[in-house]
């Protein structure tokens, strides 16, 4: 075969991809911060709340990891309108990407809850906190430090995933690739770009989030 | 009136009853020494006099509040009876003097001024006025536990409860860690400690209480409980760890 | 080497088809593929004398498919543009292709002039994809879906006021009597699909336009167009 | 225009299901012995190796699976090699598999106590005979819960295999809606059957970590 | 001649150097008991000498062989001393006696009936017969303690260096794990121990390295170096502990 590569045509779809990549980032922003809010929520319901709460978290995570991402969107952005609850591609996704990252994140952060010392519980305890001052001031912190490279990663699995919410018309990345092959027919070199895009993404995304973790967890420095 | 009045106290943990029946007062400013073998109930003692466990008989009293199990009543109790912990339990993401400074905030809702003046003072009073920003792990064992003292003492509480607070200490960190408590008694602390440090029980402690199978069996002032013990428990445990 | 010999030689000509565009390919409750680019590929296997290979694509690769030589053919509804011809070689047209834009009745849309403010849905890399990107105001939305079926489940959900698809693929949904129906406003060109091919085989270019003229001249094409279509080929295809 | 029942529908989607099963099963047996082979590298392969299999591993886990099969069916093509499809879809979902089951498991021999290297170490053994001792089969014993969790998302990993010409689950899922037009029929069939696929899995997951830390307090 | 003979050992981490040139000779039967203050580089010493340190500077000679760094010396050298450390470290999948076994088999490819013959008559001299069966988290610390000491027997080393081998034990179950101890020096084992023992050390020694800031500061037989530290230092270590 003597495929000969050509990125000239690039120069027309640039500000294609430009935006796709920035509404890539926009859904995982968005996705990241709120997915973690409630993963957060859900894994304080499922390991510490009340007992009414804990069968609906575990519902909800279950079925979120058990089916595919794009199910899921299909059915917020074509089946939520049938029960008058229309939102847009955009927030169709980025709620889609909520609830996915916090099935997931809920997870993980009840294992870091869970391999909290029982000592840490009742120091809280001793000193006259709540339950719910311990999980803010004296758990949560500490739980989040011992799993926030498996988030980080998590964070980054659904920003990969989030690839196909360019099959509801969002124009991410994804869509940035699809468009221009679909006009040109140069499906190579798009999928190359858009490949190379993600990867630079991922890593960007990880490092930044591994950042963010010095940041929150400062005391880590301080390990010998 | 004593400051703390267990009557009649039973605990069991599933099948096996750990306290068997405890009655125990102790007066404001009392400093008990509590000891007995592994398995004897020690640890389970002070616990429930703190509410970590849940009572199955009996009473406690603290300060003539009867414990309940409610959050707001458990609450109350706790701001009267600090606890420090064998295994120090500091926060570690916080430094020392925000662990010290947390709980007055959070609980008392003391301003973060006021909380840091009082933060200040009581690691100067354990003798770490200089590590105020250190994170736990950057101490050492023993000047953990010393901010772990200072912590539950910047609560204002009325009485502290001590289970082995010492033991996981290498050898050459207990002293400093004891000469702290020392200073307490001093100045007229209600203490209610366990320990194994008997050399430490006979000097410092007003009165001695040995637990044997969930039951206060013998209990006195040390000087008479060390000189003469009069069961043989009491004798073969002293003469083991002596 | 040159591809109708190879295609002869072998015995077997590759096809990639469509299975998500109905009813120019789709499938059968058997899964086999079937529909107007379905026959047109065993068309022209019939006429070349050789064994036919279908092959399922999606919009997204057919192309890839074509240019890795995993296929001899693209059939399926392509339409034409420059860029599209620098990359591929096109056949003469094959099918015809309306489309047009469609929306619920009370929808007041007249020409495309009309769709300035709207939302429009439309099959991503189709030909009213490629038509309408062209003839749409500035100030139109245009939303893109993967296949026809986030299309039409778009429309049907409320997620856009209209779309542009084929009329034959608007009588499918109203066979399917939804209660949101939707009606022609106006046609945007009766756009023909070719076959697509790869560049310099100016033989195999030349068998499949000899195919499809003699198709259109006695008859087999219109045969076609009627089974799938529900009606007959417009002039000058 | 054919007309479906329900009854060809899910007949249609449980036919299709057995290429999403064989797929797993393939990504999963291939990319867990593949990913041991990665992790013996990982772990002892030194200076050339190690690094080797990080870059490795970033690549697979940086970029969509999606993409990855791309490059695997038509990548290869463009250099004249022809790739069968399956054989496309095994490689690239065992590379993918393989990159996450490494790191997952490196994870584990790291959660073995140093105080295990150093006692077999002071007891004369060599660096082989420690990890085949003592190091390995405590860290498998951590690993099967994380390991069967992750076959949760092989299963719907193999989704992505349509864009190279499979017809498995999700892809008859979306065949089906175009030929039906009956998008929640078909997709709420589908999602119950990743669902029946993969709750097992992940509740044996849970069982087996649970499991495994009422050992531990033990 | 001395089995184990170190001169002008020399260890980093880093910046910090940690051994700062360590002359030390050990022979045969001889008991050595390093104590100091945490941090002054007890247990980098023995860890050194039994190879799971590379050294920087100077030389460790062990029974003529001089330690080298490549694998087949370490191995060599660590079938002539065993070690047994703090944390115990047995296997925790395998039963009390497969730990006694392991490096029997897979080391000296000794056949399985002769490693178990070995493995029961080693838990029996620390004893354990009957614990051959039970895997390590059945047994207490101290049994457990006595399980590692019989696995490194198991392999005949010439000598044993044993790391503060009873700090993590419950303080009743020390007294069980010195007693195995006991009974190994008297019949003639080397030893090498870092201890806090120091009635032990005092009792069973025949020589007392004390350490501090990475030199061998004072050394020599327990009854003088006790009685008579002449050291400020050793004055002051063993007034704290004692
Ligand atoms: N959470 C628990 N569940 C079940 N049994 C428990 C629990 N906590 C303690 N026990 C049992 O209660 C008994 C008393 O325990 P406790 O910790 O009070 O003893 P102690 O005197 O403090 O001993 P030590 O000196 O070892 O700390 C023991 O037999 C112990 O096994
Ligand atoms: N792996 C390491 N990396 C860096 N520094 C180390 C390491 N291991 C030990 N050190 C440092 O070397 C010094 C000596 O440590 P070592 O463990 O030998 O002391 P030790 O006398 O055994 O103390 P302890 O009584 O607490 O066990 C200490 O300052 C310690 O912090
Ligand atoms: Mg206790
Ligand atoms: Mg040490």
């Amino acid at each position: 075969m003597t495929y000969e590569f050509d990125f000239a045509w690039l120069a027309g779809y640039w500000p294609v991809f430009a935006r796709g990549v920035a509404m890539t980032i926009r859904l995982i922003l968005v996705g990241g911060v709120l997915g973690i809010a409630l993963g957060i929520f859900c894994a304080w319901g499922r390991a510490l709340g009340p007992r009414w709460l804990r069968p609906l978290v575990a519902l909800y995570v279950e079925l979120i990891r058990n089916t595919p991402f794009l199910i899921q969107l299909f059915f917020i952005f074509f089946g939520l309108p049938a029960a008058g609850f229309r939102l847009n591609e955009v927030e169709a996704a980025s709620l889609a990407m909520v609830i996915n990252l916090g099935a997931y994140s809920a997870e993980i952060i009840r294992a870091g809850i869970e391999a909290t010392p029982r000592g840490q519980f009742e120091a809280g305890a001793s000193l006259a906190l709540s339950p719910l001052q311990t999980f803010r001031h004296v758990v949560l912190i500490p739980a989040l430090q011992k799993i926030w490279p498996a988030l980080a990663s998590q964070v980054v699995i659904v920003m990969l995933g989030s690839a196909v919410v360019s099959q509801i018309a969002v124009e991410d990345l994804t869509f940035a690739a699809n468009f221009a092959q679909s006009r040109t027919f140069r499906a190579f070199e798009a999928y190359f770009l858009s490949t190379a895009i993600y990867l630079a993404l991922a890593i960007l995304l990880r490092f930044l989030l591994l950042r963010l973790g010095d940041l929150l967890f400062p005391h880590k420095r301080g390990a010998r | 009136m004593s400051l703390i009045a267990i009557e009649g106290l039973r605990k069991s943990y599933g099948e096996h009853e750990v306290l068997k029946g405890i009655d125990l007062e102790v007066a404001k400013g009392e400093v008990v020494a509590v000891i007995g073998k592994s398995g004897s109930g020690k640890s389970t003692l002070l616990r429930c006099v703190n509410g970590l466990e849940a009572i199955n008989g009996g009473s406690i009293t603290v300060d003539g509040a009867r414990l309940a199990g409610d959050e707001a009543h458990l609450r109350a109790l706790r701001l009267k009876v600090g606890m420090i912990f064998q295994q120090f339990n500091l926060f570690p993401h916080k430094t020392a003097g925000q662990n010290v400074m947390l709980a007055q905030q959070v609980v008392k809702k003391t301003g973060k001024a006021a909380a840091e003046a009082m933060a200040r003072r009581m690691l100067d009073r354990v003798g770490l006025g200089e590590k105020f920003g250190a994170y736990p792990d950057q101490l050492s064992g023993g000047q953990q536990q010393r901010v772990a003292i200072a912590r539950a003492l910047a609560m204002e509480p009325m009485a502290l409860l001590c289970d082995e607070i010492t033991s996981a200490l290498d050898p050459e960190l207990v002293g400093e860690v004891l000469q702290v408590v020392r200073g307490l008694a001093a100045e007229g602390m209600t203490l209610m400690m366990v320990t194994h440090e008997m050399a430490f029980a006979r000097d410092v402690c007003s009165r001695v209480v040995f637990m044997h199978q969930g039951r206060v069996h013998e209990a006195g002032p040390p000087g008479e409980v060390f000189a003469n013990p009069r069961t043989p428990e009491l004798q073969s445990f002293l003469g083991r760890v002596a | 080497a040159d591809a109708l010999e190879d295609i002869k030689s072998a015995g077997i000509i590759r096809v990639a088809v469509p299975q998500d565009f109905p009813p120019f390919g789709s499938v059968g409750t058997d899964m086999k593929p079937q529909g107007y680019d379905v026959d047109m590929a065993r068309l022209i296997a019939t006429r070349l004398n050789v064994d036919l290979a279908l092959v399922p694509v999606t919009s997204a690769n057919r192309i890839p498919f074509l240019q890795t030589g995993k296929v001899d053919l693209v059939i399926s509804s392509m339409g034409k543009n420059p860029e599209r011809d620098a990359v591929i070689d096109f056949s003469d047209a094959y099918a015809p292709f309306y489309n047009g834009v469609f929306g619920p009745e009370d929808l007041a849309i007249a020409d495309a002039s009309d769709l300035s403010g709207r939302t429009v849905g439309v099959t991503r890399g189709s030909i009213e994809d490629l038509e309408l990107t062209k003839i749409a105001p500035a100030d139109a939305t245009l939303k893109r879906y993967e296949d026809n079926n986030g299309t039409i489940s778009a429309f049907l959900s409320g997620q856009v006021e209209a779309i542009a698809t084929g009329n034959v693929v608007a009588a499918a949904i109203i066979a399917q009597d939804p209660p949101k129906k939707p009606a022609m406003k106006f046609l945007i060109k009766n756009s023909p699909c070719y076959v697509g091919l790869n560049e310099n085989e100016p033989a195999l270019q030349a068998a499949v336009n000899e195919i499809i003229a003699a198709a259109k001249a006695d008859g087999a094409l219109e045969e076609i167009a009627q089974q799938w279509l529900g009606m007959g080929l417009p002039e000058g295809l | 225009m054919t007309q479906f029942t329900l009854l060809d529908i899910l007949r249609n989607l449980v036919f299709a299901t057995q290429w999403t099963v064989i797929l797993s099963l393939v990504s999963f047996i291939g990319g867990g012995l593949l990913g041991l082979g990665l992790l013996v590298l990982r772990i002892g392969g030194g200076r050339i190796f190690a690094p080797v299999v990080r870059v490795y591993v970033e690549l697979f886990q940086g970029t969509p699976l999606l993409m990855q099969l791309f490059l695997a069916f038509f990548g290869l093509g463009l250099f004249g090699i022809d790739v069968p499809p399956w054989l496309a879809a095994a490689v690239a979902l065992i590379l993918w598999t393989a990159a996450f089951l490494t790191e997952i498991w490196r994870g584990c021999v790291e959660a073995v106590p140093k105080g295990q290297w150093e006692a077999s170490a002071s007891l004369g053994m060599s660096y082989v005979e420690q990890m085949r001792h003592v190091v390995l089969p405590q860290a498998l014993k951590i690993a099967i819960p994380p390991t069967v969790g992750f076959s949760v998302q092989v299963v719907k990993g193999t989704a992505l295999t349509s864009i190279i010409g499979f017809t498995e689950l999700s892809k008859a899922g979306t065949v089906l809606s175009n030929a039906t037009f009956q998008p929640f029929t078909v997709y709420g069939l589908v999602a119950l059957i990743y669902f029946a696929l993969c709750f097992p899995l992940s509740q044996a997951a849970r069982h087996l970590e649970r499991k495994m830390n009422v050992a531990h307090r033990h």
